[in-house]
């Protein structure tokens, strides 16, 4: 029953290995240091790119990440809308509250605005 | 009394020569009051610096007095007006920097520095403005060569480009040390500046 | 009881020696802050997408916020004037358009009227109204690039391809005059090198019935789209005296209240006989330095309009022989011709002595040439003044404590041509 | 067409009924030719000129061109459009080493084949002498159409079917051997 889920898996699996084997074998390869040296826009390396940044990147990163995958779980729910719309709806509303609530909050920490 | 008119009054205490050629006024003064020459213009009314360049006058033909002239371009918006203030150097002597008067001036003497090596003490971070790091010498001066490069033809043959214009004007004679026949090109003599 | 910082301690300081201070809690450490933060020292190099060209940014960011910002150009030095220097007045006009060639007319035009007034030469007035039709178009193709770039470093994509649209109809035009669509060869010491061809009027009246209605179209498209409000406006503020300060001219300058235009101050060529207004707004950020450059199309309208009226038929040469070639069938006949035609076409003309300034206005600010002649067929000493060298300076006041995000506009905003700056 | 005929029939036979034989050297080399991604490296007057090339009316995008890649790690083609100066003439040889193989030059414009009219200390004379160039295209600036029949010569070049002025073939670009 689920051999056509199978096949969609397989058929995305070797798309994407063939994309990069095919990319790989068949492009030529001649290394030298310089092309393996980091891309500055044409100028030789400077410092290197572990030095220490600010951690106000790392919060805005973990914010997109919480509300990325909030909008991920839209889709399951937005495919079985019919089975239930006014119990589904309603368990949207729930969870995109409970959300929101961290959002408001956001704002008045003003995690967002970067000065 | 136009604002040009009273600043050059206001200038010659300070041993400025005005001087005026097709209607354009400009004030020769000594190195030592050019600041001082400088920050009187601003306050007279003068308040955008246009550009300051360097001259090399080192074949100029009868040309009396130092080597290098620097050259401020100085234009009142409100008078609508314009004056050149010009100071004469030789090589190796330093002038002070006018960036505290205006910031835009920083790129401009960089400029003269790269160009004819005329250091500004006192300037913020004078270093060459646009020339290669490797390339020591001033391009600018007069006697740095202009690095021309002869055309070649597979058979050997050659164009050296200075020898093929001095045929023109007659100037410097280039590898083949053709004089350009008689049709040497002439200097009109010199009519001597107001 | 002073708290030892890490720098304290000299190179090699380890967690404990720091920590383990005697009688010194842990509440009591000094704060995060005076741990100095090494600001991140970014290189926007000379091949990046947003500088316009082969501009290098070397930018001290402290996490988004630009810190400390040192603009190095210099990639794309020619050296202009060097070799300007070893070539005769009439050949200098292949070497101007070539510095801002989003501008040549321009540039051509402030040579050419540099050496003229060296000479004292009497230009016709049918090649000083041709001179002005094609300065103006050649602005509008300008800022058309300006526009296109401009909004394409800010991620918009399609205005590029309208206003290339608009652009390679002027470039028609040109194309039709000069026979180029670049790098004009047209404008001649005393005149031009040849008469328009006659169903040019017409083609110019045509683009410009069409014109106003394509500027609406690009004003819907970007001026009214609130990403681009959010990201211009009140961002990179030049006040009025910062931007006289750092010798800021052209639009930007108006941008930022000061209506200089040298068309209005100091004529040239004609315009004093044309109306048109100088846009001018006091906000000075890089909203009003896109509006201003939205409103100079409108103006360049207008001129080209009223020297498409006032064209008359004329000679389009000076008629010294001294300045301008003899025409073709002339020669067969007179023998001096035959002289002056000889003397100009292997030397070259002499102008006296002296030097000579004639500031102009091209799309960037203020631009002149500075010839200094000795008499001899070349000049001697040419310095150009270029608005985009002088304009990049006013790039660090408008983008120090700002994000790095609007740097990238404050560049688009302040529109150098790497030509120029680095000439 | 039975499949054993495919087995049968010489190769003659099967071609003149419709059947395409290639190696995979060529098929390889014909899909990149005909996606040769330009990295942009405008330096003047000819960038303009490039850029006109893929605006709407000569549309560079019709052969396989259509987007210029801003880093060097994603793009065939270094475009040299405009003059190259001594100060960036090392910045380009960065760049172009830090291209993936294979990789092609096309020296766009007068001041990038032979320094044009800058013959001074500043220009660098042929672009030849900092990277191995492919195609000169003349003009100052070339013309849109210039350009886009230069890439056009470029694909020919890729495909193995360009000749040098001596009649002899150039050989097609090496697919994997290396």
């Amino acid at each position: 029953m689920y051999f056509h889920l199978l096949m969609m898996f397989l058929a995305a699996g070797t798309i994407g290995v063939l994309a990069i084997v095919v990319g790989g074998v068949l492009g030529p390869k001649k290394h030298s240091t310089v092309k393996l040296e980091a891309y500055e826009s044409g100028n030789p390396v400077e410092g290197n790119a572990r030095e220490r940044f600010p951690i106000h990147f790392y919060l805005v990163a973990m914010l997109f990440i919480i509300f990325d995958i909030e909008t991920a779980f839209f889709y399951p729910l937005a495919v079985k809308f019919r089975a239930a719309p006014v119990f589904l709806f309603t368990n949207a509303i729930i969870f995109v509250a409970i959300l929101a609530v961290g959002y408001v909050y956001i704002l008045k920490k003003g995690v967002l605005n970067w000065k | 009394m136009s604002l040009v008119e009273r600043l050059v009054d206001e200038l010659k205490p300070l041993g400025g020569k005005p001087a005026e050629f097709k209607r354009m006024i400009s004030v020769t003064i000594d190195s030592e009051h050019i600041v001082e020459a400088v920050k009187n213009a601003k306050t007279a009314g003068f308040e955008m610096i246009s550009d300051i360049f360097g001259i090399d006058y080192l074949n100029y033909p009868q040309h009396q007095g130092k080597r290098f002239s620097v050259a401020y371009n100085l234009y009142s918006i409100s008078a609508n007006e314009r004056i050149f203030i010009r100071v004469n150097i030789n090589e190796g002597e330093v002038l002070p920097t006018i960036t505290h008067l205006w910031n835009g001036a920083s790129f401009m003497e960089r400029e003269v520095y790269d160009m004819f090596g005329i250091e500004f003490d006192g300037h913020p971070d004078l270093r060459k403005l646009i020339t290669p790091e490797d390339l020591d010498g001033h391009p600018h001066r007069k006697d740095f060569p202009i690095g021309e490069t002869p055309t070649l033809f597979n058979e050997g043959r050659f164009i050296d480009p200075a020898a093929f214009r001095s045929g023109l004007t007659g100037q410097d004679a280039g590898l083949s040390g053709h004089q350009g026949g008689m049709r040497k090109g002439y200097r009109t003599d010199a009519n001597e500046e107001a | 009881m002073t708290v030892k910082k890490p720098s304290d301690f000299g190179a090699e300081v380890t967690a404990e020696q720091v920590m383990t201070q005697p009688g010194v809690t842990v509440t009591d450490m000094p704060s995060a802050s005076e741990f100095e933060t090494k600001l991140m020292r970014l290189n926007v190099g000379p091949q990046h997408p947003s500088t316009h060209g082969v501009l290098r940014v070397v930018v001290d960011l402290d996490g988004e916020t630009v810190k400390r910002i040192v603009p190095q150009i210099g990639y794309l030095h020619t050296g202009f004037e060097k070799t300007m220097e070893h070539r005769t007045y009439q050949q200098g006009v292949t070497y101007s358009n070539r510095m801002d060639y989003l501008h040549g007319f321009g540039h051509d035009l402030a040579y050419v009227l540099s050496v003229e007034k060296l000479l004292d030469a009497n230009v016709p007035v049918r090649a000083q109204q041709v001179r002005v039709i094609l300065n103006e178009l050649n602005r509008i193709a300008s800022h058309l690039v300006f526009f296109g770039t401009g909004i394409l470093d800010m991620g918009a994509l399609t205005l590029f391809f309208y206003t290339m649209r608009e652009r390679e109809q002027i470039l028609d035009l040109f194309e039709m005059v000069c026979g180029v669509r670049m790098n004009y060869g047209y404008f001649r010491v005393g005149g031009l090198s040849r008469d328009i061809p006659e169903g040019f009027t017409d083609a110019v009246r045509q683009f410009i019935t069409g014109f106003p209605k394509m500027v609406d179209q690009y004003v819907g498209l970007f001026a009214k789209n609130d990403i681009f409000v959010n990201r211009t406006k009140g961002v990179g503020v030049l006040s009025r005296e910062t931007a006289l300060d750092y010798g800021l001219t052209g639009p930007s300058l108006r941008a930022s209240g000061v209506g200089l235009d040298f068309r209005k101050a100091q004529p040239y060529s004609g315009y004093e006989n044309y109306d048109f207004d100088v846009p001018t707004s006091d906000k000075g950020d890089v909203h009003a330095r896109f509006m201003m450059r939205i409103e100079e199309l409108a103006e360049s309208l207008k001129i080209i309009e009223q020297a498409l009226d006032a064209l008359e038929p004329g000679p389009v040469k000076d008629p010294d022989r001294r300045i301008s070639l003899p025409p073709r069938q002339e020669l067969e006949t007179s023998m001096e011709a035959v002289i002056f035609h000889f003397k100009l076409a292997t030397e070259g003309f002499h102008p006296p002595r002296g030097e000579v300034y004639v500031p102009t206005e091209s799309a960037r600010g203020e631009l002149g040439y500075y010839l200094v002649s000795d008499g001899g067929s070349m000049p001697y000493r040419v310095k150009v003044r270029v608005p985009s060298l002088i304009n990049l300076q006013s790039l660090e006041p408008a983008c120090i404590d700002g994000v790095f995000a609007d740097m990238v506009a404050n560049i688009a905003s302040l529109d150098p041509v790497m030509g120029d700056v680095d000439k | 067409m039975a499949l054993q005929d495919l087995f049968e029939k010489d190769i003659q036979e099967l071609e003149n009924e419709g059947i395409l034989f290639s190696s995979l050297e060529k098929l390889v080399a014909w899909g990149r030719s005909n996606s040769l991604w330009p990295a942009t490296f405008g330096l003047a007057c000819c960038a303009i000129e490039m850029m006109q090339s893929t605006n709407s009316r000569n549309d560079l995008a019709r052969f396989g061109s259509e987007v210029f890649r801003a880093s060097p790690r994603q793009s065939d083609v270094m475009i040299v459009a405009g003059r190259l100066s001594k100060k960036m003439a090392p910045v380009m040889r960065r760049v172009y080493d830090q291209m993936p193989d294979p990789k092609w030059v096309i020296s766009m414009g007068a001041c990038a084949s032979s320094g044009g009219m800058f013959n001074n200390y500043a220009i660098v004379q042929n672009v030849d002498s900092v990277v191995p160039v492919d195609i000169f295209v003349p003009g100052c600036p070339p013309r849109p159409e210039a350009l886009v029949y230069a890439v056009m010569q470029l694909q020919k070049k890729v495909r193995g079917e360009a000749f040098d002025q001596q009649g002899i073939e150039l050989p097609m670009v090496e697919g994997w051997k290396a």
